[in-house]
């Protein structure tokens, strides 16, 4: 059997993996993209858990991290693809007009 | 749990308050497609009638204590008093909304029922004793605010806000997400009563997983409130957004934020306070430094209450570095406070301008005092309490936070404190001066002069200075909630 | 071997029902081809041409709208698996569920997402 | 009624204001005077009767407290608004009151033909109900709600006639050095409540003894921020530039709240507190140094002013300089003596320089005046009366209490403090007689358009400089040297400052006690004489001295060689000296601190402005470095 912390290492990989895409990419879609992995790394570590300590908890909270996931990609859809509508861009370091 | 076939009737008037804002925000959705015009005011009042049913429902168990939904859910003194503000900032909200939408053609259905949706995410955080119910109310308060914040669809500021908002809200909502899961890895529950206990069991402060996992928690919550470094959002996304959900969320998703933050820091964060002194000082020094000062050369004034609001989050942090029952009422009272005089200062806001015109610079509001004398005064009250100047409630507020600050021995904090709340009063009198002591260089700002808009102000002067005389009145209410928490 | 037995006529049905269907199918339906209905994807991707051009807003609504409703289906089945001992809690309870999803449903609907002009 | 309704005091004039709010605009001028007025003057009835009152109870209980309402009690906080009458409100409150209401019925003819008349006595009466409830408080809190108020409100009045660039500028000055001094007021409030537990003042001096060591670094921190507070409402170095420019208010405000009441609300604090700095000898000392040095640098810099207005603003930083400079050696009573008999006689000069302002058109320039004692005889007689009362001629009032802070520095054993002192009461003459012969004697130098509108003011005018005239003439009999037991007005404020330190010096032996009298009033002499000589006799001398320097020796073969040496010796270096400091040291080190505070804080403000970039990327960045510092942070723990 696995042992739970080498899919907590995992878990932590992929975060700091979703962290940097948020840092160093500039499309908005792919930013987003790297948040969902940070959320995704969230579940697994929840996974981890519940298996290392035997509790449902963590299972469940994995449905609802999923839930809003998807929920917050309708929204960040909707404004990015609105966003191109208006600007013919998704790259965010295009976007300043409010800043100072 | 078979044991619970039904609620019990007490525990159907405590979820009152979601029961009405799902229903109402559901109706909404509905009521979309039967026929109605641009000027329709149907969505507004059926806001209006829930959010006063949603108040009125908490009122009548305000006294009772339950845990619900096993123990994810509480019905407390902290949750009445928050349901009550939200509700407030609702209200006044709706009101400030009702002819703002209707002139800048965002009067949609739609729009209140986020409105509505966010309103009840705010009362979820607020009731939640898991940190499971504390992510999905922050998720359910937020996804409809990215979306109101962009609701100018063709407006390219609104879209951009929204767009930088949203983004960096999901960035925190993974930190936030990631913490929890830590911390649950740790106590191995996510319900704060169960893990306060857990640590009182087996001290955690070794547990590097406690402590990232606090560490990521206060961070998310951190980006909520506009704690500095977590700040930078805020500026953009209140100026970018439709100024009547710049006021609704300058209160409402700040208040949520600290009742999550206070909930935490009277049970987990609690019982390891001493460690965590040091950082949240710092923060808080930041908070309010970096907002006071940013706003000195602001010349749009919904960004400079922006960076206004993001240093009275600063003060509201130094009441929870106090900590204990008397910080929590000491923030609980200044979050009351200082929702309604930011509600009420972006609610003015909304009259400026003609049609989907913006008015919103500082010269834009030259000679406006003697033009209209009655907006005059209440911007004035408001800037006189944002500065904290007596007689207002914001200086009662000020006085009550530094003075438990003190208690706790916080000197330095203080120090700073009272060193910025001098140097606000240059800005906020600056909006002053612009009204009574100068001239309008080009075309005076028109106002757009509305009945609901109008009371919504009235409402909140008329509280400011209340609250200022009356303070004890509120104060009474503030600690007996934080007493009856649980 | 006679608990492999199910498995066996589960295979004998999926293995008939394919058949049938396709089989029922090419025996009464018409044939009207156009060009559209000859392209490889039927669904409006040009198979030639620069592969990195773009897709109509359409195909991302209909995949979000497919997601958020699909993930709900999640939590089905826990309370499928508990249904016994949740009782008539857990029925009202998920009754509010599908309620809630219900609305957005119909929202959809009067809103003509679902219609593909 | 057996209670002596204090809280009606400053309710009068508030309620004033919400009348003036709200039907205002129906009452036409005359109504709002009536009523502003009126609701002064009632105020002025009452608290002559509350004083009666107070007067009539036993020594040892004269202390009247009114808890008129309590705005929050928690735990042991408690805030209420109380009010307090003991002798030393009562002074204050009759002086407000009084004074107040003599500068409104002045207002009544000077504003007349003010579009925005109206408006002036909104500000006026706000101003009145904010000082009363600062000097009537019964705690800090309250206080402090007073302290802003009068502060919110002189900035306004400064600005009255915002649409002149300087009066905007000027408002802003006074705002940002008030704030400095807020700062330490609060601070110094909020340490003590800290430390003492209480911020009521019979609570908090009742404790602070036992809390605080005598001499400790907490007492002396706490009183040194709230003299900060005091040296920003008072106009003390270093912070008093802002009271000359402050004269771009209209002139009865001048007078209400630059001269007579506001800036006096440090000394008023000063010396409520001082059973606190008696605690702090480090503080006390401070004050009196403080004091000393702005007295005698302000009355340098009145020798060269050219502004009516500026002369009295420079003379009204001194004064206060006398007052704390009181305070600081232990003698309160003398110093609150000498802010009452100061608001009788620098109230006449500024009504009195309003009236001439009046007469001529609105022109304040010295330059351009002069002869006009035959032409306003009613203001030249005021004016004549209160320039010898501040200058310290006996009897006037002005004489008793300078020369009553004067022996009491002397018996204190601060002998510089004294001989500053003196040389400023020298200095005072000097500049008081120099505006007083500019103004009134010597030939006219009016413009033909002046001489040609040249009236005596109206009788509402009038009448409050005769009334002010005759206080400042005999206000100062109440505290007559040399008496058994302590004159009247020590004997009245004996139960407040029982036991202070300085109060119970020795007593000086008459002969030093006449002596010391002799000194400051040939002190006063000697400045009468040289602006006498310089001014009237030889006018034009100080102009004509640099050419004549080149032909010494015929300059000592003249007849008036004694004038002119003294003049080359005194008087021309200290014009030069005077001019020098004005220029230097006022505009360049003082304003430029307070200017390079702000600079300061624009320059930060740019700074940090430039962090926010509008790029989403940058702010993911500096969240997760935030995040990373905190988990190294506590990774060291």
């Amino acid at each position: 059997m696995i042992p739970a912390s080498w899919s907590l290492l995992l878990s932590a990989v992929v975060f700091t993996i979703g962290v940097i895409g948020v840092l160093v990419r500039r499309n908005a879609i792919v930013i987003f993209m790297s948040v969902e992995l940070m959320l995704n790394s969230g579940n697994l570590a929840f996974v981890a858990f519940a298996r290392q300590l035997n509790s449902l908890d963590g299972q469940v909270f994995v449905f609802f991290v999923m839930t809003v996931a998807a929920a917050e990609v309708a929204v960040g859809l909707a404004i990015i693809v609105n966003l191109f509508r208006l600007r013919e861009s998704v790259f965010v370091d295009e976007i300043n007009l409010l800043k100072g | 749990m078979s044991g619970v076939p039904f609620l019990l009737p007490v525990d159907w008037w405590a979820l009152g308050a979601v029961i009405a804002l799902s229903g109402g925000a559901m109706a909404l959705l509905l009521l979309e497609f039967l026929p109605h015009g641009p000027e329709s005011n149907r969505a507004a009042l059926v806001s209006l009638v829930t959010l006063l049913a949603a108040g009125a429902s908490v009122f009548v168990v305000r006294d009772s204590r339950r845990a619900l939904f096993d123990g994810m859910f509480v019905h407390d003194g902290i949750t009445v008093f928050f349901t009550f503000l939200f509700c407030a900032i609702g209200i006044l909200s709706v009101l400030l909304s009702w002819d703002y939408v209707k002139r800048t053609r965002i009067n949609r259905t739609e729009y209140y029922a986020l409105l509505l949706s966010s309103t009840l995410g705010m009362v979820i955080m607020a009731g939640s004793n898991d940190l499971i119910t504390v992510f999905l109310g922050l998720e359910l308060m937020s996804l409809a605010l990215y979306v109101l914040v962009g609701f100018r669809r063709s407006h390219l500021e609104s879209n951009e806000a929204s767009l930088k908002y949203f983004l960096l809200g999901a960035f925190a909502s993974g930190f936030l997400l990631y913490g929890i899961a830590l911390l649950y890895g740790a106590t191995g529950t996510t319900n704060l009563q169960k893990m306060t206990a857990v640590m009182s069991d087996s001290p955690m402060l070794e547990n590097p997983l406690f402590v990232v996992g606090a560490l990521l928690l206060v961070v998310g919550l951190g980006f909520k409130v506009s704690a500095v470094p977590f700040h930078m959002w805020t500026p953009d996304a209140y100026e970018g957004a439709p100024t009547s959900v710049t006021a609704f969320m300058s209160a409402g998703a700040k208040a949520a934020g600290f009742a999550a933050l206070v909930r935490v820091g009277l049970s987990t964060l609690g019982a390891v306070r001493t460690d965590w002194v040091p950082v949240l000082s710092a923060i808080a020094i930041l908070t309010m430094t970096v907002g006071n000062v940013t706003a000195l050369l602001q010349n749009n004034v919904k960004r400079m209450l922006a960076y206004s609001s993001i240093a009275h989050a600063g003060y509201v942090l130094v009441a929870i570095v106090a900590g204990g029952r008397d910080g929590a009422s000491a923030a609980l009272f200044y979050l009351a406070v200082y929702s309604l005089m930011n509600l009420g200062a972006f609610g003015i806001l909304t009259l400026l301008g003609r049609g989907t015109e913006e008015r919103v610079l500082v010269s834009d509001l030259a000679g406006l005092g003697f033009r209209h004398p009655g907006l005059g005064i209440a911007m004035t009250v408001f800037m006189l309490a944002l500065g904290g100047i007596p007689p207002t409630a914001g200086f009662m507020a000020k006085v009550y936070v530094f003075g438990v600050a003190l208690k706790a021995g916080l000197v330095p904090l203080v120090i700073i404190g009272v060193l910025n709340s001098v140097v606000s009063v240059f800005y906020y009198l600056r909006i002053t001066v612009a009204m009574y002591m100068e001239e309008p260089q080009a075309e005076p700002t028109h106002v757009s002069w509305a009945v609901p808009g109008a009371l919504a102000v009235l409402a909140a002067v008329a509280l400011t200075l209340w609250w200022g005389v009356q303070a004890h009145a509120l104060l009474d209410q503030a600690q007996r909630s934080v007493l009856g928490g649980m | 071997m006679r608990e492999y037995l199910p498995v066996l006529v589960f295979a004998a049905v999926a293995v008939l029902f394919a058949v049938s269907t396709i089989g029922v199918s090419t025996i009464i339906v018409p044939r009207r081809s156009s060009a559209r209905k000859m392209a490889p994807y039927e669904c409006g991707v040009e198979p030639v041409g620069d592969a990195r051009q773009r897709f109509e807003i359409k195909f991302y609504l209909v995949a979000v709208l497919f997601i958020l409703f699909d993930i709900e289906a999640v939590f089905l089945y826990p309370w499928a698996v508990a249904f016994r001992q949740l009782g008539l809690y857990g029925l009202v309870e998920m009754g509010l569920f599908i309620l809630v999803l219900v609305v957005g449903y119909l929202y959809l609907l009067f809103k003509r997402a679902f219609d593909w002009n | 009624m057996n209670f002596p309704l204090l809280w009606i005091i400053p309710a009068l004039p508030l309620a004033a204001v919400g009348l003036n709010l709200l039907i205002g605009d129906r009452l036409g001028k005359r109504g709002t005077a009536w009523l502003a007025c009126g609701a002064v003057g009632l105020a002025f009835a009452f608290a002559v009767r509350a004083v009666l009152r107070l007067a009539g109870l036993p020594e040892a209980d004269r202390t009247i407290v009114e808890n008129a309402y309590t705005w929050m009690r928690v735990g042991d906080f408690s805030a209420s608004v109380a009010f307090l009458l003991d002798p030393l409100s009562a002074v204050m409150c009759l002086v407000v009151t009084g004074v107040g209401f003599l500068i409104h019925v002045y207002s009544v003819g000077y504003m007349a033909h003010d579009p925005s008349f109206r408006r002036f006595f909104l500000y006026l009466n706000l101003f009145m109900f904010a000082m009363l409830t600062l000097v009537l408080a019964d705690n800090f809190l309250l206080m402090f709600v007073g302290w802003e108020g009068v502060g919110l409100c002189s900035y306004l009045l400064i600005g009255f006639w915002y649409e002149r660039p300087s009066a905007a500028e000027a408002g802003k000055k006074a705002f940002v050095m008030n704030r400095i001094g807020d700062f330490g007021f609060i601070l110094g409030m909020l340490l003590l409540f800290a430390w003492a537990g209480s911020l009521q003042y019979d609570r908090l001096f009742a404790i602070a003894p036992h809390v605080f060591v005598k001499g400790a670094a907490a007492i002396t921190i706490a009183t040194l921020l709230l003299f900060l507070g005091a040296t920003g409402k008072s106009a003390q170095i270093p912070l008093y530039t802002w009271l000359p420019d402050a004269m771009e208010g209209p002139t009865p405000v001048s007078a209400l709240i630059h001269a007579a009441t506001m800036v006096t609300a440090g000394v008023y604090m000063v010396a409520r507190c001082h059973p606190l700095f008696l605690l702090a000898p480090a503080s006390l000392e401070t004050v009196a140094v403080v004091g000393a040095a702005t007295a005698l640098f302000a009355a340098t810099i009145g020798l060269a002013q050219n502004d009516i207005k500026r002369v009295l603003a420079y003379s009204t930083v001194s004064q206060l300089g006398y007052m704390f400079m009181a305070c600081g050696v232990g003698a309160f009573t003398a110093g609150i003596f000498h802010l009452m008999t100061h608001a009788f006689f620098k109230a006449l000069l500024f009504l009195g320089a309003g009236s001439v302002i009046h007469a001529l058109s609105d022109e304040q320039d010295l330059r351009r005046m002069g002869g006009l004692a035959g032409k306003l005889p009613w203001t030249h007689g005021t004016m004549l009366v209160a320039t010898l009362a501040i200058a310290g001629i006996p009897p006037l009032a002005g004489f008793f209490s300078k020369d009553e802070i004067l022996s009491r520095a002397f018996a204190s054993g601060h002998s510089g403090v004294w001989l500053v002192g003196l040389v400023g009461a020298a200095l005072t003459a000097f500049y008081m007689f120099r505006l007083y012969i500019l103004a009134f004697r010597g030939p006219s130098r009016l413009s033909h358009e002046a001489e040609h509108h040249l009236h005596e003011s109206p009788p509402s005018m009038i009448i409050p400089l005769v009334v002010l005239a005759a206080l400042s003439a005999v206000g100062g009999l109440v505290g007559q040297p040399m008496q058994e037991g302590g004159h009247l007005f020590e004997r009245w404020m004996r139960p407040v400052f029982e036991g202070a330190g300085g109060e119970a010096a020795a007593p000086l032996s008459p002969r030093t006690e006449w002596t010391l009298i002799a000194l400051s009033v040939a002190a006063a002499a000697l400045g009468i004489y040289g602006a006498y000589r310089t001014y009237l006799v030889e006018p034009g001398l100080a102009a004509r001295l640099r050419e004549r320097l080149r032909a010494f020796h015929q300059a000592v073969l003249h007849k008036y060689w004694i004038d002119e040496l003294y003049d080359a010796l005194v008087v021309a270096p200290v014009y030069h000296l005077s001019q020098r400091l004005w220029r230097f040291w006022d505009e360049r080190i003082v304003d430029g601190m307070v200017n390079g505070v702000a600079y300061t804080f624009e320059g930060v403000s740019a700074l940090l402005r430039l962090f926010q970039t509008g790029f989403v990327g940058t702010y993911a960045l500096f969240f997760t470095l935030g995040v990373l510092v905190i988990l190294i942070e506590l990774g060291r723990r």
